[in-house]
């Protein structure tokens, strides 16, 4: 404890704190008291990573291990639990925290009232701090600590107004989505284990540089991983419960479903970077998961009628962006973009939190417009976070989402073309994401009020506790970007400082500096197209134009992105429909099985229950049978055997 | 002709003796006092005695002193006397919950404890077993405590049928049990392990077919003990109609006790019998892990669910025998001990739910329990996150364990199922937690004085958090397991 | 080996009637006459002590008990079977098999039993002395949990068979959950 | 000749005997009465082993596998009572009240 950087390990300590008190004590205490807790908690664990953020600045070596105590110690497994402060986990604890704070103070306006306040404020305080293990952890079994612990906060925030069914089906969604990825981070863990005979990220990294380029058992055990992470991150094919997570409280979906949790899987990638670094066919994986996750996302956005479900899809689609970073090998930049992207999700989500809160409940874009009239702030700060998120230039999304292109563009670590296929799909990715971040702009702030006449009078700002974090995340969406300009022309703070502690060897090409300006031009051009198509289609036009898209070919192409490319549909023919029930897995069983089949009586239950009842009769003759069977079949199989021996 | 006295080294007959001793003193004393509590009391009075003496045992073999009895057909060995902790353990929990439970359902005869101490002994001498016959007999003793105890609310119909059902498939899987000893017997021409071992490797050994069906037959008796598929379906009916606390013993005391002897057997005189003695538990394993998890998906009472999980965590368990040695040993006791705490722990917070006829567990209980009884709800979600292998409680560790013994000794493919299932298992433990947190309360929980039901609790809860926190002291205790038989 | 023929036909045809006379009563006299044959089939293998314990706790104990409780209860025989007509034909079917199945391993490898004088002179007197060495020595500890073993069963069938007095009849029907 | 195995196929076929009684008997005393043909096709075995190996382990055996007969008769009787006593009857199919 010499080191005042290894003070910042008790920041998940004073959140698990917070959580305590809130969760044991909680219902005792007066109402604004649990979100203050809440707050300090997170808040002072905020100060400490910065402290160490500091202190970390000007060493050559930004790495601190602090060994907490040592868990196992079986045969050839020995394990010791410990933490990890580097240039990336500071990072990433700052922007845990940095906006946690913000969201709890948000939140203390936001859930005003509500009769789960504090049980409302254990559960985000557990967040934290579960997240900040995830992101501090030194081994993966400590990750996977954390990264259980967020799922499981997660599911259980989603579920906060439980008294409405639908948060709770969306609730379990998530929650046998997420398993999935479980079973691939589980399985990855073991393979590692088996492979480099330890869980200890570093020494797992290091050992990962020395093994054969490409080796079949590294990419597999990458390819797993890629498997857990598109479980967390809502990647392809495991996004469906990502937008159904937004049943939660909108300040949770800001915080777990944009700013934080999500990214967990590319943190995950970037920080096992020497696995992916020295298997190009998982890294290609990853690249093109993110790059048809990305087009997909924004294509669905496109139609959405919820105000929170398009920020959910451009989650999912920025998401995509940041895993084509990680695939390619630009792994600072997937960092980078996370960082910015933090900013002006979370500002998104809050705008929406705000204009959710001023309506009473109401999420349909079609009963809003015109809102930024009367919401001055959280209407100006909304537009901030559009422009920034669409990539305009000099804003934190146009140099995060610039490099992400450029990267890919000179990524030699994807064989053949596909690096350029993969830029073409971004650039379109950012046109959409221009047209359709502005069409929710100009739906909801802009444009003509269509609202209820109730909801009118009741109409208005939020007050300040939850304009001010508005406005500072604002401020951040906007000079964000700074840290991190592109690297041919100008000083870039960030590359340098975290490929501190990601070592992975991969190649660039050195394009003339005409074509690097060349290519941001070409993202510039995008962002403008996108942006003037919606100005042209919503603002002066008031959607006119979209009268065409509800017959022929392009009112089947709005119908499929309006049903989420039709992922849902497919999933639920693929393995709900009981026909095919028993094959199905576990989304299946749970959803059919267990509520309509219980419900239904066993025998309607398809398969499974039907063989179960005739297997499990009840009676003891049958069961005895059984046991004969198990033995029988065991002896013939020894007598067959034995007579070929 | 002069009678030669055995080897007799009482200090490690002193744990089993105390229990028995305990035991008919309470019989006797029940004869005429019929108050349960003095009984209860001196159970686990008893308990706590013979875990002393197992604990001077315990400290002298970690300092390597060797001893045992009989030559070598009582062992007290680390795993042995690992095995007796864990026992012990779950007796006292099941003494602690059935206090309140009979005084609830108004069944509290006092013949009750001594019949449960009979049984943890006769745990105790199956797990200490160095021989055939000794393990049998342990069996036995354990078994026919538990077939009445399973009756033992003889008013209700569903007791009723448990006991007799557990009986006769019992009598039916022992009568293969006593087969297979048989065989064994006459392939080798002994019963006890080292000499059953120096037969089969013995110059001119022929009868390795006998000796293979033997242990197949062994193994099947045993497996119907610790529930593996497909001598598993008892354990679901049985388990729903036993009283609780019954079902608490019997998924804990009894699982563990079958599992001590499978894994001294399968260590030392499986390796030397055919391939297929081997291959054959690695096929039921899989079944049971896969079969174990699917079912209990389907289940709409917790006390079933938690049956069918019994099973599949009977699965996992039998991954480290395959895995035999000392890794695969540990990683056992390990497991039973967390799953010990957690499984009785889930037990007991279920009496306190259940009306008097043992009637209610069904998921609907659950509902809103967060509200009416924060405190219990808490309790029931640890342990079933822990059920579920929730990183950083004792399940969790438990799995990593056995997890690790399995591939270390080859079995990958049966540990990629293992994990597959048990990221399954998830979805079904999740449930109830879904039930308590989700959901308005329909049912007015029962308020009845139950003090000692909530120490059980209490103990358990902190037992599978402290040994998920901190499980290196408890595994690095067992660390030198060095068994006795080892060197043979 | 004649008396072998003998005496295993006889056993067969007692158990045979153990499984397939209707009524209780009947079955447990074929029982009985299996193992009384038992017993003399341990007799030709100079087991006398264990032939002497077969009479005595086996048919004498063991069978009395069952025969206490048929007539005790006035235990019918099977009624028609509802369902199941099926489970005949696979139990007869998995009897054959496990039958051939173990029948045929334990003939893979003959093996001669020694002649009876040897037997007789290792045992010296029906091998009671032989067994008492054994069971006193070796064994003393199985020895000894037997006698637990059968103070289980007794303090268990006891707490199970006795009840309360005081318990009424309409207790019970609302007990039971009916 | 006499052989082991004779002894051997004698306590298969009775043990087989015992199975079919097991599975096929519905009255409860029937399937205890087939338990305990199990339990003597054991003890043919083990008497003829004993024999061949010309040791007195296996009559020991023997005693022991006697005693636990006796053991689990009478608690499986005591079973059978408390079922009689609810059910009326002494067959085993209405025992499936929990089942699935």
């Amino acid at each position: 404890m010499n080191d005042i950087v290894t003070w910042a390990a008790l920041a998940p300590v004073l959140a698990l704190l917070g959580s305590l008190i809130n969760g044991l004590f909680g219902r005792r205490l007066k109402e604004p008291l649990p979100g203050i807790i809440g707050s300090v908690a997170v808040g002072a664990g905020f100060v400490l990573s910065f402290i160490a953020f500091i202190a970390l600045l000007g060493r050559t070596e930004p790495s601190v291990s602090l060994v907490l105590w040592p868990y196992l110690n079986a045969g050839s497994f020995s394990l010791e639990l410990g933490f990890v402060i580097d240039s990336l986990s500071v990072i990433m604890m700052m922007i845990v925290t940095g906006v946690g704070l913000l969201i709890h103070i948000y939140s203390i306006g936001y859930m005003h009232g509500d009769s789960g306040f504090s049980r409302y404020f254990a559960g985000l305080n557990l967040f934290i701090a579960a997240m900040l293990i995830l992101v501090m952890a030194d081994s993966f079994l400590l990750m996977f600590v954390g990264w259980e612990g967020v799922g499981v906060v997660s599911y259980l925030l989603i579920g906060f107004w439980y008294r409405e069914r639908l948060n709770a089906d969306a609730a379990r969604k998530a929650f046998i989505v997420n398993r999935i990825g479980d079973v691939g981070f589980l399985l990855a863990m073991f393979l590692i284990f088996k492979t480099f005979g330890t869980l200890n990220i570093a020494e797992v990294n290091e050992a990962a540089l020395s093994l054969v380029f490409g080796s079949a058992a590294l990419s597999l055990i990458a390819l797993l991983l890629l498997l857990a992470a598109t479980g967390k991150s809502a990647q392809l094919p495991l996004q469906v419960w990502l937008p159904d997570a937004m049943a939660g409280p909108t300040p949770v979906s800001a915080l777990i479903h944009a700013a934080t949790m999500v990214t967990a899987g590319v943190y995950l990638i970037a920080r096992a970077a020497p696995l992916f670094a020295q298997s190009p066919a998982a890294a290609a994986t990853v690249a093109w998961v993110g790059a048809l996750t990305a087009i997909i996302a924004a294509f669905v956005a496109l139609s959405q009628k919820d105000i929170k479900k398009i920020l959910a899809y451009s989650t999912i689609s920025q998401l995509g962006y940041m895993f084509v970073a990680v695939g390619v090998g630009a792994y600072w930049v997937g960092i980078f973009h996370f960082f910015t992207n933090a900013f002006f999700k979370a500002l998104l989500f809050l705008t929406a939190g705000s204009v959710i809160h001023a309506l009473g409940g109401e999420q349909n874009i079609d009963k809003m417009g015109g809102l930024g009239k009367s919401m001055k702030i959280t209407g100006g700060t909304a537009l901030i976070a559009a422009l920034a998120i669409s990539g305009a230039p000099f804003l934190s999304g146009f140099f995060s989402k610039d490099a992400i292109l450029s990267a890919s563009f000179n990524s030699e670590l994807i064989a053949g073309y596909g690096n350029y296929v993969i830029y073409a799909i971004l650039l379109l990715t950012a046109v959409m994401t221009a047209f359709y971040m502005f069409r929710w702009y100009y739906r909801v702030f802009a444009g003509s009020e269509r609202l209820d006449k109730e909801t009118k009078v009741r109409l208005h700002e939020s007050p300040s506790i939850m304009t001010v974090p508005l406005l500072i995340l604002a401020f951040f969406s906007v000079v964000a970007g700074y840290i991190g300009l592109p690297e041919f022309a100008f000083p870039n703070w960030l590359a340098p400082w975290l490929e501190q502690s990601i070592e992975a060897p991969v190649n660039f090409v050195h394009r003339a500096v005409l074509t690097e300006w060349l290519l941001i031009g070409l993202s510039v051009l995008a962002v403008a197209v996108g942006l003037g198509l919606a100005y042209w289609v919503y603002h002066l036009k008031n959607a006119a134009p979209l009268a065409r898209f509800n017959q022929g070919f392009l009112g089947a192409l709005n119908r499929f992105s309006q049903s989420g490319a039709g992922f849902d549909g497919l999933y639920r023919n693929v393995f709900i429909n009981p026909g095919e029930g028993t094959a199905g897995g576990l989304a299946a069983v749970d959803k059919e099985v267990i509520d309509r089949g219980i419900r239904a009586g066993f025998v309607s239950v398809g398969l499974l229950g039907r063989l179960l009842g005739l297997w499990q009769s009840g009676y003891v003759r049958i069961y005895a049978l059984a046991m004969l069977a198990g033995i029988a079949i065991l002896v013939i199989l020894l007598a067959v055997t034995g007579v070929m021996a | 002709m002069p009678l030669v006295l055995p080897d007799i080294d009482w200090l490690t007959l002193a744990p089993l003796l105390v229990l028995l001793s305990t035991a008919s003193l309470a019989a006797l004393y029940a004869l005429y006092n019929r108050s349960s509590k003095a009984v209860a009391l001196l159970a686990l009075l008893g308990l706590a005695v013979a875990a002393i003496f197992n604990l001077q045992l315990f400290v002298a073999s970690r300092a390597g002193e060797l001893r045992s009895s009989f030559g070598l057909r009582y062992l007290a060995d680390q795993g042995a006397l690992a095995f007796n902790f864990v026992i012990l353990l779950g007796a006292a929990l099941a003494i602690l919950i059935s206090y309140d439970y009979l005084k609830r359902a108004e069944l509290e005869q006092p013949e009750y404890y001594p019949l449960m101490l009979l049984s943890a002994s006769g745990a105790m001498v199956m797990a200490a077993a160095g021989d055939l016959i000794i393990l049998l007999l342990g069996l036995e003793i354990m078994s026919l405590a538990v077939y009445v105890l399973s009756a033992w609310r003889q008013q209700a119909r569903e007791s009723a049928e448990a006991g007799m059902k557990y009986f006769l498939l019992g009598a039916f899987a022992s009568a293969f049990l006593i087969y297979g000893i048989a065989l064994i017997y006459g392939a080798t021409g002994f019963f006890s392990y080292p000499q059953i071992v120096a037969g089969l490797l013995a110059e001119g050994f022929e009868q390795i077919f006998l000796a293979t069906l033997g242990g197949i037959m062994i193994l099947a008796g045993l497996g119907f003990k610790v529930a593996l598929v497909p001598f598993h379906q008892w354990a679901p009916d049985v388990y729903t109609g036993a009283p609780t606390p019954v079902t608490a013993f019997m998924s804990v005391v009894v699982k563990t006790a079958a599992f001590a002897a499978l894994l001294r057997i399968f260590a030392f005189i499986y390796p030397e019998l055919g391939v297929l003695a081997v291959q054959s538990l690695v096929v039921l394993i899989a079944l049971t892990l896969i079969v174990g998890n699917f079912t209990a998906l389907v289940q709409r009472g917790i006390k079933r669910m938690l049956a069918y999980s019994a099973v599949a965590h009977a699965g996992y368990l039998a991954l480290a025998v395959l895995a035999a040695g000392n890794l695969g040993m540990r990683a056992a006791i390990w497991y039973l001990t967390a799953y010990t705490l957690m499984n009785a722990g889930a037990f007991a917070v279920l009496t306190l739910l259940s009306d008097r006829n043992d009637h209610g567990d069904d998921l609907e209980r659950f509902a809103g329990l967060a509200r009416s009884r924060p405190y219990l709800a808490a309790a029931m979600t640890v342990f079933l996150l822990s059920l579920a292998g929730i990183p950083l409680l004792a399940g969790f560790v438990g799995k990593i364990l056995v997890f690790s013994a399995a591939i270390e000794a080859g079995y990958v493919s049966l540990t990629v199922i293992a994990i597959i299932t048990s990221v399954v298992a998830m979805v079904y433990y999740l449930r109830p937690v879904m039930y308590m947190y989700f959901r308005e309360p329909e049912y007015e929980p029962l308020q009845t004085n139950s003090r000692s039901t909530h120490i059980a609790i209490g103990i358990a809860v902190f037992g599978t958090v402290l040994l998920g926190i901190f499980p290196g002291w408890w595994y690095s205790l067992l660390d030198l397991g060095q068994s006795l038989l080892a060197g043979l | 080996m004649l008396t072998f023929v003998v005496l295993s036909v006889l056993m067969i045809v007692g158990a045979v009637g153990v499984i397939t006379l209707k009524q209780p009563v009947h079955a447990a006299l074929s029982l009985v006459a299996t193992l009384l044959t038992l017993a003399v089939t341990y007799v030709t293998l100079q087991a006398h002590f264990l032939a002497a314990i077969q009479v005595i706790v086996y048919a004498g104990a063991i069978m009395v008990l069952f025969l206490f409780v048929i007539m005790l209860l006035n235990i019918q025989g099977d009624q028609p079977q509802p369902h199941f007509r099926w489970m005949q034909i696979v139990a007869y079917l998995t009897a054959l098999l496990a039958a051939g199945a173990i029948a045929a391993t334990a003939f893979l490898s003959p093996r001669e039993l020694p002649n009876a004088e040897l037997m007789s002179e290792a045992l010296a007197g029906g091998g009671a002395a032989a067994i008492g060495e054994a069971l006193f020595n070796d064994f003393v500890l199985a020895f000894q949990l037997v006698g637990v073993l059968l103070l289980t069963g007794i303090i268990g069938a006891v707490s199970l068979v006795q009840r309360k007095a005081t318990q009424t009849a309409k207790d019970e029907r609302e007990l039971s959950g009916v | 000749m006499l052989t082991l195995n004779h002894f051997l196929a004698l306590g298969a076929i009775l043990f087989a005997i015992g199975l079919y009684g097991l599975l096929s008997r519905r009255n409860l005393v029937a399937i205890l009465m087939s338990v305990e043909i199990l339990l003597n096709a054991i003890l043919v075995n083990v008497v003829a082993i004993a024999r061949f190996n010309d040791q007195a382990q296996g009559d020991v055996f023997a005693l022991f596998i006697i005693a636990i007969a006796a053991a689990e008769v009478a608690v499986g009787l005591a079973l059978f009572l408390n079922v009689f006593r609810l059910n009326g009857v002494a067959t085993v199919d209405p025992l499936r009240r929990m089942k699935e």
